[in-house]
């Protein structure tokens, strides 16, 4: 980040710190809606950072990472249940759970030359088996649900994820501050540049003694134990778990929209696009409802239009273009 | 004097077919070592099997006393083997700089170093003018010298090149043929691929003829291109 | 911290946070000064539940008007949740800014209980119109009220309500095999079957329960495990295009038992089922709570819903329907009570409900401790020319149950 | 073998010969054009409720439908590859994916809008018929659907052998810079290969009404089944996505009866994974 601030010009440094401190303000001046809107746009911008990682730097295509979502949602809200073991506690069980498995899918794909849409489809098996798996899991409640108590002794304690939506919303905040500032860290650090190397050209960046076997690995390291912790975020959020909704593969796309959209490779894309997209569904929503209109799925429909429109117009992303229009540095960044 | 780089009996075969057959050859610390051969003569795959990128199916490959046959093309790099692409190969969304950064970045994982090595290389190579530029918007023959910038960032003791002056002008050619002189006088082992004669004689102290996949000559520019059995089946066809 | 979203206007609010955030304009709010009740529904009405949200949706349209005549005003803000738990918890948060006062919702568990933090924190009630999960009430919230009853109540009643359809139609099944989405819906009612068939004293023996995909293409396979089990009655939980699938692949297959009978869940009676299967539609039996013909409650809410929705059957959408306009009802009904519509003190008014006229079959609707109405007795559905009718229990039945099924053979 | 495993079996071979001319679709234009066609499940339900609609307004039975239907959509995926499709051609495959993931999402919640959620059935005269083959219920629509799948699998495969535009298609296939030396009008052929790959899945769809019921539901599950079914075959192997069709109806069938129902799908996504790993050119399909 240091060497991304430096390069930054004064205007570019003036919107960030603007738009955190406006962040950090916003529940001194927002209504409930607007946090929990806010809430979702931090979480989406997370989710983007740890995908990001692993496709916007290290290229490789996942379509399945509502497996590392629900692997990290699942064992730390299951500790939590079945054993009192606290989420702080359990954030740390369920990141190596969700990295072994991102590991395990990594290695199988990589080992066995698996690239493109066909390890972006191993993925995709990996999740939908493993949801299946726990659709029949006695243990978490199988396909019946996996439920957290409200008024269990301690459960409405910060220090286990339970409160009102200030806790939700400086945590959500938090995380997708600090992923961003990890993401900017790594990328211009030596790993960033190798990442980018293996990404661009996995053969030449062997030539020049990368080990790209293990770049990869370590992209996916990081990216899946990241999501776990969206992941335990959300179970704590929430409070209810399902196989069918966390494990879907529409979660997996769902995550991968924001930092698509709003530039991949880049770091603020994640959290541009999670500003434009989240937004962008309530508003329909809420224009629908001023202009009296009671059509179920229409919003969906001008949201699935808006999409493409962005992906044909912009299709590096919208962050780029921003970037150039605002005359800020660093906009391949 | 001991050689830097030493192949023995070296053999590959694709589906039965002999790409390459018991080819033995020795390269000295501090010459410029060339193959040449007509198209399909197994150049291209002799020098994938040095670099790592294909293994042997038999014969041995030793560099700096190492036996580095079978090893994956980034641990061949690791011991100091830098090559070129015959296509070339940049990092297209990176700057110029960048490329030769990641180059740099093998010998340290201090970035303020690894651009610092990448300065230098891109002021040896007539590039530092274009640092910021992307790679993707580079001409043909900047793109080459990138490959050979980008190599030389990991501060190689032998340097592989692949046909790195194909398709260039004459003027281009000269250009690189005296940035090549310049590092090789200053301890750089090279070993190269190439088409253009006038490149070869003008640069290597050795020459290794291939054809069939097989050697069938090995000496001074002058011994080689006298050879008989050269001309017949190489110059022969293709240069006279 | 406390909120206060009056603090100050939306519009100021956009104008000093994100940038992204302007694109959330709405209309400002105008608050209601009137004396009704502002009631927020939500349901899924698109997304995967999109059939049972719809259903539901035309209960909460027709109830105004009927409640009105019961001498209750309220004004709904009707939502659709996209059977998405992120649109849900965000929506409440919205329809309790713009002044609701009181939530219903919302068909599925996970949808409800993301409205249930919401409504726990701002203090607003939640009335669960349909949702089978256990677990609803018995997390602790403390403004979540349920007029539904669980999955375990469901099978419960459900054996019942078996045993009595045994007794009144003489039949003596020997076997039958319980076949159930595997959904929380499918899950909760498994749980309940696997914890109370043993003890229930019915006189055949469950040989096997077959949980299948509800995301499956077809049950074809499903069915010939059932053939080749030969059970003399088929229960079943199954979504509604899945019944469907179910009975055209048991007529295919030739498979012919005594009944297929299910303890509560929708398909049996759905409008596509009737459309897709015609009379091989009939003699199925449902097992579950229904709309009491004779409440007066209910006539008019009948009379009200063919002039509103000419184009959809009461008798057929009862269920869903029903379900939603006693939500409404316990909440207006509590309203009225409380003469405030102050979240605590409209929560204390619903643990206290006593309401005597309302839609579905049973005694007066109670809650307990918990929120739960554990009195919500199931009645006989079979249908009959396409018709769900009510067979059983006799002082509401309009027909007399039949079984064992005629053979589909000839039925067309 | 018991006669009732023969009979889970048969019903597997007819039901993946249908989930196989689906997959075609999606292996013609994936293994030509490199487009990850996303809302492939979503065309095959559009075809579902254009069956509905000639079945529901004009009688026509769906084995008749097809014809029209396929026309159709090989109409709508040559526009739709000459617009909406042409910029993304070569184009990374996250941005395909955002462009068809788009498409998909109006394409589903378009449907809800126009027909509501309920499931639409075709109810023909014989939508309860079976055949009874010695102690065997084999249905006499799937019976039907999976001729029908064969033949048109069976026309397609003609078609790239002996026509000169499906001679060209493959040279495209195989090589697209050799085949634009060679003046092969590669734009045209893309639209015509798009328009194959849809009439395939127009068919394919229509056939699918018969023995299940169309709903805005159904698509997610389609497309990855057939891509799924695809890549298990062998990609660019017609032969290929009938085998992985037949072989994925069975092992779920097989899956299904021996082990649990709801745990069918598991065992697809784990030959899927099998696949992948040990053999990626799939089964039927050429080294890559």
């Amino acid at each position: 980040m240091s060497g991304l601030w430096h390069n930054a010009g004064w205007h570019g440094k003036a919107i960030a710190l603007l738009l955190l401190l406006a962040f950090l303000a916003a529940p001194l001046v927002s209504d409930r809606y607007l946090l929990s809107v806010l809430i979702l746009v931090f979480y989406f911008a997370y989710l983007g950072q740890a995908w990001n990682l692993l496709m916007g730097f290290a290229g490789q295509l996942s379509l399945g990472h509502a497996l590392y979502l629900g692997l990290g949602a699942y064992t730390a809200t299951a500790l939590w249940t079945l054993f009192g073991i606290g989420p702080w506690i359990g954030v740390f069980i369920a990141i190596p759970v969700a990295a072994a498995a991102g590991m395990f899918v990594g290695w199988l794909g990589w080992r066995f030359a698996i690239e493109g849409v066909y390890f972006a489809l191993l993925t995709i098996a990996f999740a939908e088996f493993t949801r299946i798996g726990f659709d029949h899991l006695q243990i978490t409640g199988a396909s019946g649900g996996l439920f957290l108590s409200v008024n269990g002794p301690g459960a409405d304690k910060w220090w286990n994820l339970g409160g009102g939506p200030l806790l939700y919303y400086y945590l959500s905040l938090i995380l997708a501050v600090g992923a961003t500032f990890l993401v900017a860290r790594l990328r211009q650090s030596s790993l960033g540049y190798r990442w980018l190397a293996v990404r661009e050209n996995p053969e030449a960046a062997q030539a020049v003694g990368i080990n790209i076997f293990r770049a990869r690995m370590i992209a996916m390291l990081i990216s899946s134990s990241m999501t776990a912790v969206g992941g335990v975020f959300y179970g704590f959020y929430y409070r209810n778990l399902f196989p069918s909704q966390v494990f879907d593969i529409s979660r997996s796309i769902e995550l991968i929209l924001a930092p698509i959209i709003g530039g991949l490779g880049t770091i603020f894309g994640p959290v541009v696009g999670a500003i434009i997209l989240t937004p962008l569904g309530e508003s329909l929503t809420g224009l629908m409802e001023a202009f009296g209109i009671n059509a179920p799925g229409a919003k969906l429909i001008f949201y699935g239009i808006v999409l493409m429109i962005i992906i044909s117009l912009r299709p590096d992303g919208v962050w780029p273009w921003l970037a150039r229009h605002l005359k800020l540095d660093g906009a391949r960044k | 004097m001991t050689a830097l780089l030493s192949v023995r009996d070296l053999s590959k075969h694709f589906r039965g077919l002999a790409a390459v057959s018991h080819v033995s050859f020795d390269v000295n610390p501090g010459e410029i070592f060339a193959i040449i051969g007509p198209n399909g003569a197994g150049k291209t795959t002799l020098f994938n099997m040095i670099a790592g990128a294909m293994a042997p199916n038999g014969g041995t490959i030793t560099f700096a006393g190492e036996h580095i046959e079978g090893l994956r093309s980034d641990q061949v790099a690791q011991r100091g083997i830098g090559r070129t692409f015959q296509v070339v190969k940049p990092f297209p969304a990176l700057t110029v700089e960048d490329n030769v950064v990641v180059g740099a970045l093998m010998r340290t994982n201090a970035l303020g170093e690894a651009r610092k090595v990448a300065h230098e290389v891109l002021t040896q190579l007539d590039l530092i003018g274009k640092r910021d530029q992307l790679a993707s918007s580079l001409t043909l023959p900047d793109r080459k010298r990138l490959e050979v910038a980008r190599a030389l960032a990991t501060r190689p003791q032998l340097l592989l090149l692949d046909e790195v002056m194909a398709g260039l002008r004459p003027t281009e050619t000269d250009r690189i043929v005296s940035i090549l002189r310049d590092l090789n006088r200053s301890g750089l082992t090279i070993l190269l691929i190439e088409h253009v004669m006038r490149a070869v004689t003008a640069l290597a102290s050795r020459i290794l003829v291939l054809h069939h996949g097989a050697a069938i000559a090995e000496g001074t520019p002058d011994d080689v291109l006298r050879n008989p059995a050269v001309i017949e089946s190489y110059l022969g066809a293709e240069a006279l | 911290m406390s909120f206060d979203h009056r603090k100050l206007s939306r519009r100021s609010v956009l104008a000093g946070t994100a940038a992204g955030a302007v694109l959330l304009g709405a209309p400002a709010i105008v608050r209601a000064q009137t004396k009704a009740l502002k009631i927020a529904v939500l349901l899924p009405q698109s997304g995967y539940l999109a059939q049972a949200g719809q259903s539901c949706h035309r209960g909460a349209l027709v109830a105004p008007s009927v409640l009105s005549d019961f001498g209750h005003q309220v004004e709904l803000i009707h939502i659709d949740m996209e059977s998405n738990p992120d649109v849900a918890r965000t929506q409440t948060e919205r329809a309790i800014n713009e002044g609701a006062q009181c939530i219903v919702g919302a068909f599925d568990s996970a949808g409800t209980l993301a409205i249930a933090q919401v409504c726990e924190q701002r203090q607003v009630p939640l009335i669960v119109n349909i949702g089978a999960a256990p677990q609803l009430t018995e997390q602790g919230y403390k403004f979540l009220v349920r007029n539904f009853p669980t999955g375990g109540m469901l099978v419960k009643n459900g054996l019942h309500q078996i045993q009595a359809l045994i007794d009144a139609t003489k039949i003596a099944p020997k076997t039958a095999v319980f076949l159930h989405a595997n959904d929380n819906f499918g899950m909760a009612q498994r749980k309940g079957m696997d914890a109370l068939f043993p003890t229930a004293g019915l006189p055949f023996k469950l040989l096997e329960s077959i949980a299948y995909d509800p995301k499956a293409q077809d049950l074809s396979v499903e069915v010939t495990k059932i053939r080749g089990l030969n059970p003399d009655l088929l229960l079943v939980v199954t979504r509604a295009a899945d019944a469907i699938k179910l009975v055209r692949d048991t007529v295919r297959q030739k498979f012919q038992p005594m009944g297929i009978i299910s303890p509560g869940a929708p398909g049996l009676y759905d409008e596509e089922f009737y459309k897709a299967l015609g009379p091989l539609a009939d003699y199925h039996i449902d097992a579950l709570p229904w709309a009491n013909p004779k409440s007066k409650v209910t006539q008019a809410l009948e009379a009200a819903f063919k002039k509103q929705q000419p184009n959809y059957r009461f008798a057929v959408e009862c269920f869903n329907v029903g379900f939603t306009f006693d939500a409404l009802l316990i909440a207006a009904d509590a309203f009225k009570r409380a003469g405030t519509a102050t979240g605590p003190e409209l929560m204390k008014a619903l643990m206290a409900t006593n309401l005597v006229d309302h839609t579905m079959i049973g005694p007066p609707i109670k809650f307990d401790a918990k929120g739960q109405n554990v009195d919500i007795p199931s009645g006989c559905v079979q249908n009959r020319a396409q018709t769900p009718t009510v067979v059983l229990p006799a002082e509401v039945a309009t027909m007399t149950p039949v079984l064992p099924m005629p053979p589909w053979q000839g039925r067309t | 073998m018991t006669a009732i495993t023969l009979n889970v079996i048969v019903q597997g071979v007819l039901t993946g010969l249908v989930y196989g001319l689906m997959a075609l679709g999606l292996s013609v234009i994936f293994g030509v054009m490199r487009v990850v066609n996303f809302a492939h499940g979503e065309f095959t339900v559009i075809a579902m409720y254009a069956a509905f609609i000639l079945f529901e307004v004009l009688h026509i039975d769906p084995l008749i439908a097809l014809l029209p239907i396929a026309a159709v959509f090989f109409g709508i995926g040559y526009l739709l590859q000459r617009t909406l499709i042409t910029p993304f051609i070569g184009r990374a495959e996250h941005e395909q994916f955002i462009l068809l993931v788009g498409l998909a999402t109006v394409i589903v919640n378009g449907i809800l809008l126009i027909f509501g959620p309920d499931a639409r059935p075709i109810n023909l005269p014989y939508s309860f018929d079976s055949y009874t083959v010695g102690s065997l219920f084999i249905d006499k629509v799937r019976v039907l659907a999976a001729i029908a799948a064969l033949a048109v699998a069976a026309a397609l495969f003609l078609f790239f052998r002996y026509t000169r535009t499906g001679t060209a298609i493959r040279a495209c296939a195989d090589n697209l810079t050799g085949a634009g030396v060679v003046g092969l009008n590669v734009k045209q052929l893309y639209a015509v290969t798009f328009g194959l790959g849809l009439a395939c899945v127009g068919a394919a769809g229509t056939l699918m009404a018969t023995i299940a019921d169309a709903s805005p539901g159904l698509a997610q599950a389609y497309t990855l089944l057939a891509f799924t079914i695809v890549i298990v075959g062998g990609l660019g192997s017609m032969v290929g996505a009938l085998v992985g069709g037949i072989l994925i109806g069975v092992s779920e069938a097989l899956a299904g009866f021996y082990i649990q129902p709801s745990m069918k799908s598991m065992f697809s996504f784990a030959l899927l994974i099998i696949v992948l790993v040990l053999r990626p050119q799939g089964l039927l399909g050429r080294r890559l």
